[in-house]
């Protein structure tokens, strides 16, 4: 399937210790927190008040929008607040804080859904209250709804590049019919061809056991990825199964795919067969100072407190906590902050792994070069964005990074050169904007001139008129 | 609710890096050195280690001296000082007096690296123009060649009456004289700046760089490649004209470094052929004999002209345009 | 006599063919040229620094010769008065004085008033350490503090003291190019003569400000009970004085529980600064 | 004159005697106009012309106007006026049909007046006694010598400009020193065109 | 403000020092500056000239119409270069081989063109003379500073006498090329470090000036520590 060439990437160390743990629920815990805007979008307003009892499942948040997915309950028990605070995003949002019972009462409306079309399939999809589960929280609603035709290929991403995340492997050895029976599904409905099962090599039982499953079928391939970090990038998985080039501001439906994560895919199958929208997500805890390292799965607005103290609580003094893994994930202040539908890992580390090194000149090596997928040069962008020299930075593609972070972890200098790249994003999008603006005020001003032309001349007519 | 932690540490990801520094790099080429010094002692005797340790020592004091004066951070445990050190003595003649080979090192360090603002911002060369300006400002000394009793005999018999200075193979080779057999040429037991003698050294050297990934290969292959086939036209003898002089010092360790060297490998390749034309037309035609560091500096001038004609082209761009 | 009657001659005649064909090509090939932009320009102090609101020097005097009616001759702040009379002797009008302007932080919250909640460690500028979680500090409203502004000044007018970013006001020239980097959006460009102002920005509740900064408005209403002329008003959980009612009396700073109301000293005259640095 | 002759003139005045590394003529627009590529690559089509016409216009006026005359002394006075005059009319006739380059060249068009490599080698060309061809061979071989000089320049000055340079080096001081090792690379061609050309 | 007639002197040789601070005539300071004799001799020559060429100038400002006032200054110096060529030619001729091309040069110096068109252009003959002399100083001073450095290390001689030369070699590349950018280079940083560091002195805030004394803690004479 892949065209024998590759993206660069860069090798990172593996540090899989949970490999190999089953994914294992935790007890709900005394209160949780959700937040309204778990996704990419409007955020969505809540649908019930202070004092209302809700139980599982239960629609607790919505939003006639478009962009946008509706939140459920996790837990049954009463809506103690509805209260403004940050969450883990590093926005105020408006959180529902529900004491649960302890009796998980799953609520009235959880029942299959009943799909006769592409619109109905759509439509569940979007009650299902999914979002892309591998980070970008983008409402997979949106995403699956392509035009008629527009899509070829339905990758199933279970490449899990990043070092310690180990969840999606243990969902793929636990699930796997599942997860092959829900790509049938959306195949089905969405009239797609074909399907790609893309696994990192480094998970050898896992692609066996997909091998296993799809003996003798020709609609779903498995394709066995190289142990190079970011596999698991859309655009990079896009290449590597197909061959296509995602291109910055393009969409995947553009080249023909759509690629979801392993557990997306197995908790639309899930919702699509009992009714149970998305409340619970599979997290690894991991990382030097965790007592208990493990796979679980968790309700949706479990604070990380009560979700390490679960995993046997903390060794040494955490100085980090990551959301996330070491590569792309977020380092956070504190740690009571709710768990949200996008994540995928909370590792907890202390001070010998948290230091940050001290960052040194660039000695322009080409290590950065040498390891972006995307072929930028992220040391001249650096330079360009130290300069402020937005013409520059557009020279060099600033637009198509993807913030893979190869270029940070490979530098011997220590540059943050994929963050330096964000800001300098956002310059050149201030920028666009910007020229965007005075453009229009030109062209404004253009047509207030040519009206007041036509004004004038209408009534120099006018009085030439008069005068005749 | 369990115990709460705050105020924890929070920076841009990612979170891991790979172990190599500026520093580890450094040491490599460090590293990567001493089979070189090891036969430059050999054949010249202590005074080539003596050499090497007084300049690498100069360097790292006008480093931090620089620094100190700049009220800048300290930046002398990166191992780039040294690295010049231990190149600009690489380049001397072994009987070079030492206060020379000093003024050679300020103007590697404060010259070249520090009025530009350190480490990674000169646009040339240190060691290289160290050598430069050493071989201009103090022609006679730096052209001084003492003959000891390890090297080849044609270098021996070449030496004159006195039987102290010689030549090097490159002179013998302008001036016509009985040449080292390619073997000698390719071992070292020849006359020439301290740490250009030995192929074989540096060559080793080489590979134990390529092979920790330290440098690519681009530029020391084009370099050479570009020699060998240029002395084939012009009708010399390659090996020669290869291990003669600073050919393999120059493409192995001095023509790679990263700051005065095209990021890409395609302009890597451009820059190696580039080095290897102009050392060649000096060597065939200018009054020089050697023209690696002359060649090496004008391709680090050219660096930024190349760097902007072999920029790295965004994957699957081309297709845009195919698909319009 | 031909000695010195031949050099001068040749001399002469070159010259003269010279000017000839000099004047022949300047008539038909003359580009007519704006000779009052060029003027005002000279006169512009050519600190680039954006407070007229055109893209720079250049820029504003060719505004100023293009429609002299429309733009007004009294926008150079940095050129102060001087530069206003020159622009308006050079288009004959009457010359306006500039309203000399100030940068002021809304914010009082240095290291002793609030902490920061977490351990940032990465590149040190306001506007990157804003991508998370809106800043280090408790309150997330307030100074930063790592100098975007310091370093955007081109008189070094504004510095961070204590985790605060102050300004001179005799050194400023309210050019405004600290306060487009502020990615807090707390520095205001203000006239120098309005001498009381609110140092806080807090949209918090007056509890939760409190928790985060022991120099915080709490939007108490108290300056809002004692202005005698209807100017501070507490909006959006902190007070915030209308310039054009402001009468300067400073009540409302001394009933003030929290001091975030500060009364600056009378505005002294600027010299005219002409800054080589920022055109070089 | 053989064609041997002719390079060799033009490639000496480029390489072995290139006028802004070696000779310190035209330093001004060497430092003032090599901060950009573009910039520089105009400044310096702009000297290869006033050279080339400057040459053409004022070995004519001293061989057949002043020395028959007895009075070469007139030289300064009389070719700076002529290169002025000249400076003058290209400068009209870019700012006419070549506006951006005009803009682009800012204050160092009327420089080139003051350029010394321009009078410096129309000076040069009657002390060094060339006939009229040479003449104009060698301030060809000057402009590209100084196109040459700037164009490697403009590189350096692009990668060092934005430099954390000490304070005191900060500017024209630094710029110097750059142009300091970059003049040192030139030396290396020393003696190689006497020994292509056989001369 | 008007200037003393002592400021006018001093301003050029220190102050607004035509080569060092102003930048200007690099080419024949770079170029002559092998040998301090060279340098004395050519900051002479352009003493000569600028001088004079000030007195006339500012003689003639009334006349010269304003169109075409570049065009009358630079016939003045020129004719003021060749009177000085000449002498040279006659009563120095080792001067004059030495100094070369750069003697016809000195028309095209901006010092002298730049101090006509700044400085005579508008001031009374006697200052632009006083002007005129101080900048010609200044011009020589740095030159000769220039020269004297390069000789001295370049080849161990001081005025053609033998200082250092059989002490070391001497480190011959600073009487090249290069050397001369270096030396250029390294003087007009020592005059930055002289000049700017007053500058930056100025621009630190004492905290007693600062606005926010009232309420800041650290409140103390030397200004606050970052």
């Amino acid at each position: 399937m892949s065209s024998g060439k590759h993206l660069k990437g860069v090798h990172v160390n593996h540090s899989k210790n949970t490999a190999g743990m089953p994914i294992i629920p935790m007890p709900v815990p005394e209160r949780v927190y959700i937040p309204m805007s778990m996704h990419i979008g409007a955020p969505c307003q809540p649908v019930v008040a202070k004092g209302d009892h809700v139980k599982v499942g239960q629609l607790i948040g919505d939003c006639d929008k478009p962009v946008s997915a509706p939140i459920h309950s996790s837990v049954s028990g009463d809506v103690e607040s509805i209260e403004q605070f940050m969450t883990q995003n590093g926005r105020v949002d408006t959180n529902i804080v529900i004491k649960t019972d302890g009796k998980q009462e799953i609520a009235e409306t959880v029942v299959p859904p009943v799909i006769n079309s592409r619109e109905d399939f759509i439509k569940a999809v979007r009650a299902s209250g999914l979002v892309g589960l591998g980070g970008a929280s983008f409402p997979m609603s949106i995403k699956y709804n392509t035009k008629p035709g527009q899509v070829d290929t339905l990758i199933l991403n279970g490449a899990e590049c990043e070092p310690y995340i180990t969840v999606d492997h243990a969902a793929m050895l636990a699930y796997a019919q599942d997860m092959v029976d829900g790509m049938r599904t959306i195949m089905k409905w969405l009239d797609i061809p074909r399907g790609i099962i893309g696994i990192e090599s480094n998970k050898p039982d896992a692609i066996a056991k997909f091998n296993e499953i799809l003996a003798g079928s020709t609609d779903i391939s498995v394709c066995t990825l190289r142990q190079v970090y970011p596999q698991g990038a859309e655009r990079v998985i896009i290449y590597e199964c197909t061959g296509r080039h995602l291109i910055a501001g393009k969409l995947p439906a553009d080249v023909g795919c759509i690629v979801s994560n392993v557990t997306s895919v197995l908790k639309l199958q899930q919702f699509l067969t009992t009714g149970m929208p998305l409340t619970t997500k599979f997290l690894t805890v991991d990382g030097n100072i965790v007592a208990k390292p493990q796979n679980v799965e968790v309700p949706i607005g479990t604070m990380i407190c009560d979700l390490i103290e679960h995993c046997g609580g903390l060794t040494g003094e955490v100085k980090k906590i990551l959301l996330g893994g070491p590569m792309m994930g977020r380092a956070i202040p504190r740690d009571d902050f709710a768990i949200l539908k996008s994540n995928n890992a909370v590792l907890c580390f202390d001070e010998k792994f948290a230091a940050q090194r001290k960052e040194t000149a660039c000695i322009n090596c080409g290590r950065c070069v040498a390891g972006c997928p995307m072929n930028l040069m992220p040391a001249r962008l650096s330079r360009a964005f130290k300069d402020k020299d937005i013409d520059a930075l557009r020279e060099y593609n600033v637009m198509s990074c993807m913030d893979c972070g190869c270029c940070a972890y490979s530098c011997p200098a220590r540059k943050q050169l994929n963050f330096e790249i964000k800001q300098a994003k956002t310059l050149v999008m201030e920028d666009d904007k910007k020229k965007k603006a005075k453009a229009e005020a030109a062209a404004a001003k253009e047509a207030a001139k040519a009206a007041e032309a036509e004004a004038a001349k209408a009534a120099a007519e006018a009085k030439e008129g008069g005068n005749k | 609710m369990a115990d709460k932690h705050t105020n924890l540490i929070v920076s841009a990801a990612p979170h891991v890096c790979n172990p190599t520094d500026t520093a580890t790099i450094m040491r490599d080429v460090v590293i990567a050195l001493i089979p070189a010094l090891a036969v430059s002692t050999y054949v010249f005797g202590i005074r080539a280690i003596l050499m090497t340790v007084i300049c690498a020592a100069a360097c790292v004091f006008f480093e931090w001296a620089s620094r100190k004066i700049m009220h800048r951070e300290n930046t002398i445990g990166d191992w780039s000082a040294i690295v010049t050190g231990v190149i600009l003595a690489f380049n001397l003649p072994v009987g070079m007096p030492f206060w020379m080979a000093i003024i050679g090192c300020f103007v590697a360090i404060v010259v070249v690296k520090q009025i530009f603002g350190g480490l990674g911002q000169n646009f040339a060369n240190p060691a290289i123009v160290g050598r430069i300006a050493l071989f201009i400002g103090f022609a006679t000394p730096m052209t001084t060649w003492s003959v000891t009793k390890n090297m080849s005999q044609a270098i021996i018999n070449n030496a004159g009456v006195d039987a102290v200075t010689g030549a090097t193979p490159l002179a013998m080779w302008n001036a016509g004289a009985e040449l080292p057999s390619n073997l000698e040429m390719f071992l070292g037991t020849i006359n020439g700046s301290l740490g250009e003698v030995s192929a074989l050294a540096l060559l080793i050297g080489g590979i134990y760089l390529v092979v920790r990934k330290v440098i690519s290969p681009a530029i020391p292959c084009a370099f050479i490649g570009t020699v060998a086939v240029l002395s084939l036209i012009m009708g010399f003898d390659p090996i020669f004209q290869v291990c003669a002089g600073g050919v393999m010092l120059g493409a192995i360790f001095m023509a790679t470094d990263y700051v005065t060297s095209p990021i890409t490998t395609s302009g890597r390749i451009i820059f190696g052929i580039g080095c290897g034309i102009i050392t060649m037309l000096i060597r065939a035609y200018a009054s020089y004999p050697e023209g690696v560091s002359f060649a090496i500096l004008l391709m680090n001038i050219l660096t930024p002209h190349i760097d902007s004609i072999t920029r790295s082209k965004l994957n699957g761009v081309e297709k845009k345009g195919a698909k319009k | 006599m031909s000695g010195y009657v031949i050099p001068v001659v040749m001399t002469v005649v070159i010259a003269f063919i010279a000017s000839a064909l000099l004047t022949l090509a300047a008539k038909f090939m003359s580009v007519p040229v704006d000779e009052t932009a060029v003027a005002i320009r000279n006169q512009l102090p050519g600190a680039n620094c954006g407070a007229c609101g055109f893209a720079g020097c250049d820029d504003y005097a060719a505004a100023l010769a293009a429609d002299p009616d429309g733009v007004k001759t009294n926008l150079c702040v940095p050129g102060a008065d001087g530069v206003a009379a020159a622009i308006a002797a050079i288009l004959g009008q009457e010359a306006l004085d500039v309203i000399e302007q100030v940068a002021n932080v809304r914010c009082s919250g240095d290291c002793n008033a609030t902490k920061t909640e977490m351990d940032y460690q990465g590149l040190k500028t306001c506007a990157a350490v804003k991508n998370f979680f809106g800043g280090p500090g408790a309150c997330k409203y307030g100074c930063i503090g790592f100098g975007d502004c310091e370093r955007a000044c081109p008189y070094g007018a504004i510095q961070v003291c204590n985790g605060l970013a102050r300004v001179n006001r005799e050194v400023c020239v309210g050019c405004g190019m600290c306060a487009s980097v502020c990615p807090q959006k707390i520095i205001d460009i203000i006239a120098d003569v309005k001498r009381v102002h609110v140092g806080c920005n807090s949209a918090d509740k007056g509890k939760d400000t409190t928790k985060a900064c022991s120099a915080g408005c709490i939007g108490c209403k108290l300056c809002e009970k004692e202005c005698k002329f209807d100017a501070i008003h507490v909006i959006n959980n902190h007070a915030v004085i209308d310039p054009d009612k402001c009468k300067n009396c400073g009540l409302c700073a001394k009933k003030c529980p929290k001091k975030v109301i500060h009364v600056f000293p009378k505005p002294n005259v600027k010299p005219f600064v002409k800054v080589d640095e920022a055109a070089s | 004159m053989s064609l041997t002759a002719a390079f060799y003139i033009v490639l000496s005045a480029i390489i072995t005697n290139n006028y802004v590394l070696s000779k310190f003529l035209g330093i001004c627009p060497f430092l003032g106009v090599s901060k950009k590529l573009d910039n520089a690559m105009g400044m310096s089509v702009a000297v290869i012309i006033v050279m080339v016409v400057a040459t053409a216009v004022t070995w004519p006026i001293q061989t057949y106007l002043l020395d028959p005359n007895g009075i070469g002394y007139m030289q300064t006075i009389v070719f700076i006026l002529v290169i002025a005059a000249l400076v003058q009319m290209i400068e009209i006739f870019l700012k006419k049909y070549i506006p951006a380059l005009h803009k682009a060249l800012g204050i160092y068009l009327p420089l080139i007046t003051t350029n010394c490599a321009v009078l410096g080698v129309c000076v040069l060309n009657i002390d060094n006694e060339y006939n009229f061809l040479q003449s104009i061979l060698n301030s060809f071989g000057s402009g590209v010598g100084f196109t040459v000089a700037m164009f490697l320049f403009a590189g350096v000055r692009s990668k060092i400009e934005t430099n954390d340079y000490p304070e005191a080096f900060k500017g024209i001081a630094s710029t110097l020193v750059a142009a300091s090792i970059t003049s040192l690379c030139f030396l290396g061609f020393s003696g190689m065109l006497e020994k292509i050309f056989g001369m | 403000m008007k200037k003393s007639k002592l400021q006018i002197l001093t301003n050029g040789i220190i102050k607004e020092n035509p080569v060092l601070v102003l930048v200007l005539g690099t080419c024949p300071t770079l170029a002559i500056s092998t040998q301090a004799i060279n340098g004395i001799g050519m900051g002479a020559c352009v003493l000569v000239v600028l001088t004079c060429s000030n007195i006339i100038i500012s003689a003639l400002k009334k006349i010269i119409p304003d169109t075409v006032r570049i065009p009358c200054y630079i016939t003045v110096i020129a004719t003021f270069v060749t009177i000085v060529q000449l002498v040279l030619k006659a009563y120095a001729p080792a001067l004059d081989k030495a100094l070369g091309v750069y003697i016809p040069l000195i028309v095209v110096n901006c010092i002298i063109l730049g101090r006509a068109e700044a400085f005579a252009n508008k001031n009374s003959v006697v200052d632009s003379a006083l002007d005129g002399i101080g900048m010609g100083l200044g011009y020589t001073l740095t030159a000769t500073v220039m020269a004297c450095i390069r000789e001295l290390i370049g080849s161990g001689t001081l005025f053609g006498a033998t200082i250092t030369a059989n002490l070391f070699s001497p480190f011959t590349i600073l009487i090249m090329a290069p050397g001369g950018f270096f030396v250029f280079g390294c003087l007009i940083a020592l005059v930055n470090k002289l000049t700017k560091g007053k500058v930056k002195e100025k621009r630190v805030n004492k905290c007693l000036t600062c606005p926010g004394a009232e309420f800041c803690n650290e409140v103390q004479e030397g200004g606050c520590d970052k």
